[in-house]
């Protein structure tokens, strides 16, 4: 078999029920929470399925995704508008099986729902992803590696402190040759720095025949019920992923994360390493520096109006930041209006907001201040 | 619904020898301009934003990256499923083929494309012009005229004159006498080369032209004199907006300079007269602490470590630690590295200014300097000062500081 | 992601004169063919089917249909952000503008468009002939045999070989030798025009032939013969399936009569294998009770009102009462007006036969009647018999039986 | 003001819960109902609608839009794919008052939802329709006519014998000069023979007026709340259309009217008379009718395969027909297989079903047998 990305499909399953992000996921899924200035969290793991090849795409979905469908459209950003394969959005079908409620808890049973796409996609591998994770992967090295060691089942992972921001996280154990020897879910003790990145490698039809046979006895989880009982019987390996990547799964990790594009390495790495990250684009013009601007250590989009001083921030598309305005350690959404004297330090402002002159805003750094969408002070 | 009341032709096909290294192998009309835009955004914009949305572009000298900037018009609301944006180069017909021997000419060979729409008015433009007009307004006036055809003209300073067609018209704005590029110029009332015609009398006319052997079939210098002699009815429509020829290195650097404060003579931001273009995917620019950005544009995935004033910046520009950069226009991709010194300047795609470098004069008022160039790609060496034109192979008017 | 390994060029510029009264206003690859598609469609599906993702199309002759037709690719899938199809007409350079001189020019004008994409392998392509073929078994063919050039190649009849460029090939395939059209042809391994160079041996020999003043410039008369020469590693990828060269009215024909049953030579409806075209808007087609259709291709738009045998209708053909059609290919929009009688025959886009007119012989036999092409917008008047060619302006060979 | 339809914009609302049409409801709205071989039912009303001029266009949905999505897209095939304006998608958004149940009963709540799209719309005009009717109208005349009589709202309506498929309907009575007089909701003894076509033309600063004062005392119907209450009080005009009309809510309604377009004068009007009806297209070879097959008065869509006999019926996209199958009066949609010696008659079959050989089916005339989507008999 040889290296073609062409015979490897995408398959991003967004479950999540939880505002995770308080306000900022209380009407979007987490996948569409606006981050880096111009991107959504689901930009990087599409971007890197396209940077390498892949052309077929599902995004699994639940509920609020309005806003992810506005966002990724036909496709056409990621160059996955095609007639054949391309991108697929699906959402659960109300009525499918008579039931009333149709939301599901588990990633496979969402899967499940939409069998029909898997079994008429003609690639032979699964890039599986259950979490949209923040980094800038290049996909055909795992799959060489996969291949190479004839995996059943590849898990990447990354070796982490256990510091950075954690939430529901899955650990496993490698022995010497990378093989899986133990996976645990939210562990109270933690025995491995090594966290699983919700990403998997694995052969489409063995995916869907372990998928019946676990939901057909009571299963609805990958890990829990897909990967933990089968460790002895399938070979399933892991991927040490060593560059830069962060699941995003509470406000202060998603406040962290933003913080740390400001590291020029980071942000290189994550904006070129293998390919560009791709998004919905918008025509606006280049951002506007007036006499009185003032900026420092700052991320900023297009389309902003800038008079006032900005330090250690991220400014998305069309903010516009008024004279002695100050914005310090802050993220400011699109098109989000701050007028004269305004001053915020450890907010999170939702977009489509206006703050009014002199207004002062201020959270902890540990603990930031969110301003929902739409928000008029 | 084939049917078209108004279809535009612009003429994009020149060269524009005038702006030397920056069109070497590039289509004028498609020669960057103000951060993010290639000239020809503007006209387009303006078709779009005045309701027409048909519109042909005639191409000819290095139409590759034009063709592909334009594709099917996406960016401008122009890919439609009747009508929209078409690119016309020149072909071959049974009998042979022919170039685009003048602009008048260009537009004959296309009347076939014409043909399909079966358009009342056409309205022939430029591609190389920065301005923003509502051309519908300019068909309002030419209908109320009962016009066969309309010419839209803004006043000029008297002494740039004669490089203009200049008009003479009576009180009801009829155009009374048209000198193309007069030497001796009786007023100061400019063809902007923005041209309204009936299309069945310019059908006429371009027929007429093209069996002249003598013509050079050229509007201006041809069909609207011939149409004058031949007593048509014609008129100026006045524009008093914001209206640049950019087909010069230095009107080209000024226009870029009009965009930014305290002058503000063209406002990119206006949300009732879009400026459309195709927008590149770039990562949110970044500024460093060490940098100082005032009065400027600045675009995405532009990484500023220096200082920046008084300039435009496309996408993708670095400026590196202790770098100035006073006045200048810096083309997408192109880096001033560490410690150089650039003052009114434009800076060609993806050129490199190495360390310490100087790019125009450092200590001279603004308004006495003139203008350096560092063309396409060129790599300008450590510690080296330039001042002048800057191209590969040569140095033209370079003087050494050191 | 820019670099690409394999890209076609397909030669679309030829007028294709012996289409005759088809190919006055078009090109050749836009002629329209089997119901729905024009001819390019089947060269550009087998691209996309083929897993190539960027095609140069270069066009020259009457290009405005072909050029909004391909438009930026969609109905291919072949708008890509990055390749895709991209149309490249003649164009001005610098040192003044050239018209594609041969097949080999053609290319080597569009050296700095292939530069763009570096890449490993070139597919030159014609835009005329209909098959399916699977280029990346070719390419892995070539790759396999360490080539400099493979030449894709079919059998034909041997009667028939003089008309093509003939091969010889030692066992393993690799050709020996290679004559363009030879009048004693030696075998009859003919080359179909699909050829896969290395990038940078084709470059080699296309900027040699540049410089050769006696070149005709033509991939088979000049630049493979020159290779064979020089020593070139050349091998002959042989081809089995349905091909067909629709360069005269009487192949275009056959081949529209080879979709038809119970031969079926050509399958439209291979799911694995789909011919993509642009898909035109039109209503379902509506079939009368006075009406009888057999054996036919019948596309949306269509009114039946007669009968119909053995043909393929474009859309929005009309087919009045009591007119009777046997093995016509009819064109979009033609109509067939009531009592009229039409046999083996191609009846032009948007042509009327009306009412009780005869166009071909109505009671010879198949095999022995020649073709009649009614060419298109032609108005045959009621009553009118027509055998042979028919064009505006006067008729060809028309025998009139009453 | 000039007759400029860049200065109208339409509003189409589907308000429907029920399952209008039994099994072809059931998962789809009324508006995406397939409807004449190729078509969904919207592409009528949204064609008239870029037909005349109109570029600006708002679809409030409430549920079972999916198919409805699927099949508009961005709008391309309606030439609605634009930057500025274009074509809308307006479902309602939960939790946007803190309601957990988001069903609405009443077409002005719908469109007060989204009151922003109004508000920021620029048209003077609303071309506002309460139910998708099949026809082929002109409303640049319906447009002119409004102006010459300054009306407030111009209501359209057509003549009908009240034989044809009723359900809900509006009858109205107009004086001579068209000012309408009386308006009645599905009364029991029917007085008039004009019947409303649920289609409006208002101000949209008007409508945004009036709306608001309804439902800020309790309105919540365009009809019964506006019209009828301002009946005195605004200048509401009647304009009778002339052509070919049919309001389908029923699925008898669905049949008949389906059956009408094997009339030639009927769809050629339907099709034609003011401009092309524009739908989704897909990538389908011409039909291929075999030496067996043998069709009468029917309307057949590109991509069938057809080897038996076919009388007064409507064949979609794809459809086969095996050799002695024998289909009448029926309508078959896309890509359903009807395998050797099938025999159909007053049948209607959904999307991807499959009959198996020789298997009968029969409906009566008034009263249709119904086969759901993707059923294998």
């Amino acid at each position: 078999m040889s290296l073609n990305m062409n015979n490897v499909m995408g398959v991003i399953i967004l479950t999540e029920r939880k505002d995770k992000l308080k306000e900022l996921t209380l009407n979007r899924a987490l996948a569409a929470v606006p981050f880096g200035a111009r991107y959504r969290i689901i930009d990087f793991a599409l971007s890197n399925l396209v940077n390498a090849g892949v052309r077929n795409v599902g995004v699994f979905v639940q509920e609020k995704y309005r806003s992810l469908m506005d966002h990724l459209g036909i496709g056409k950003e990621w160059d996955l508008n095609r007639q054949r394969d391309g991108l697929f959005i699906l959402p659960p079908e109300k009525y499918a099986d008579g039931s009333t409620s149709w939301l599901l808890n588990g990633d496979i049973l969402l899967l499940r729902r939409h069998l029909d796409y898997l079994l008429r996609s003609k690639q032979e591998y699964v890039i599986l992803m259950t979490n949209p994770i923040i980094w800038n992967v290049n996909f055909t090295t795992v799959l060489k590696d996969h291949l190479d060691k004839q995996a059943d089942i590849t898990i990447v992972y990354h070796l982490t402190d256990h510091q950075n921001c954690l939430g529901t996280f899955t650990e496993i154990n490698t022995d010497r040759q990378e093989k899986i020897t133990a996976v645990k879910v939210n562990p109270l003790i933690n025995q491995s720095s090594k966290l699983s990145l919700d990403t998997f490698i694995i052969g489409r039809k063995k995916l869907m025949e372990i998928m019946d046979s676990s939901i057909s006895t009571g299963g609805s989880d990958f890990v829990r019920d897909i990967i933990i009982p089968n460790l002895d019987k399938l070979l399933i390996y892991g991927y040490q992923f060593e560059g830069y990547a962060r699941k995003i799964n509470s406000l202060e990790c998603y406040y962290k994360t933003s913080m740390e594009l400001l590291n020029p390495k980071i942000s290189k790495e994550l904006f070129y390493a293998n390919g560009p990250i791709y998004t919905k684009v918008k025509n606006e013009p280049p951002a506007i520096y007036t006499k009185t601007a003032e900026v420092k250590n700052s991320l900023i989009a297009n389309g902003c109006i800038i008079k006032g001083r900005i330090e250690n921030s991220i400014l998305f598309r069309g903010v516009k930041v008024g004279q002695n305005a100050v914005v310090k350690n802050s993220i400011v959404m699109q098109k989000t209006e701050l007028d004269y004297g305004v001053s915020l330090e450890n907010v999170i402002i939702d977009k489509d907001c206006f703050i009014s002159a002199e207004k002062k805003l201020m959270g902890a750094a540990s603990y930031p201040l969110v301003i929902s969408k739409k928000t008029q002070l | 619904m084939n049917k078209k009341e108004c279809i535009a032709m612009l003429l994009a096909g020149g060269q524009g020898t005038r702006l030397g290294v920056l069109t070497k192998k590039l289509a004028k009309p498609a020669v960057p301009f103000g951060g993010k835009y290639r000239i020809i955004d503007f006209t387009l914009s303006n078709c779009v934003n005045s309701g027409i949305d048909t519109v042909g572009v005639l191409t000819q000298f290095q139409p590759l990256q034009l063709h592909s900037y334009i594709g099917i018009g996406g960016p401008w609301d122009l890919d439609r499923e009747r009508g929209g944006v078409m690119v016309l180069p020149p072909f071959v017909r049974s009998d042979g083929g022919q170039w685009y021997k003048g602009t008048a000419n260009a537009v004959y060979q296309n009347l076939g494309y014409l043909e399909t729409y079966q358009p009342e008015y056409v309205l022939v433009l430029s591609g190389d012009h920065v301005y923003k007009m509502d051309y519908g307004k300019m068909l309002e006036f030419h209908k109320n005229n009962n016009a066969s055809a309309t010419i839209a003209v803004i006043e000029v300073p008297i002494e740039e004159a004669s490089r203009f067609g200049i008009m003479n018209t009576d009180s009801d704005k009829k155009i009374i006498d048209f000198e193309e590029k007069p030497k001796q110029p009786k007023n100061n009332l400019a063809s902007m080369g923005v041209y309204i015609f009936n299309y069945d009398v310019l059908k006429k006319y371009l027929e007429e032209d093209a069996n002249d052997p003598g013509s050079s079939n050229d509007f201006g210098k041809n069909i609207i004199p011939k149409m004058l002699i031949s007593g048509e009815r014609m008129f100026a429509y006045p524009f008093d907006g914001y209206w640049k020829d950019v087909g010069t290195l230095e009107s080209l650097w000024e226009a870029n300079m009009d965009l930014l404060g305290p002058k503000h003579k063209f406002d990119l931001y206006d949300r009732n007269w879009r400026v459309y273009s195709v927008n590149p995917n770039q990562p949110p620019h970044y500024i460093a602490s060490s940098s100082k950005v005032e009065n400027s544009l600045v675009n995405e995935g532009c990484l500023i470590y220096g200082e920046c004033f008084n300039s435009v910046l496309f996408p993708g520009v670095y400026i590196g630690k202790g770098a100035k950069v006073y006045d200048a226009v810096i083309m997408l991709g192109a880096k001033i590295l560490e410690g150089a010194f650039v003052r009114k300047a434009i800076i060609g795609t993806n050129a490199v200014i190495s360390e310490n470098c100087l790019i125009g004069q450092k200590d001279i008022l603004l308004q006495e300097t003139p203008l350096t160039v560092v063309g396409d790609d060129e790599v300008v060496a450590p510690g080296l000062s330039v001042f002048g034109i800057h191209e590969r192979g040569g140095l033209k008017n370079v003087f050494k500081y050191e």
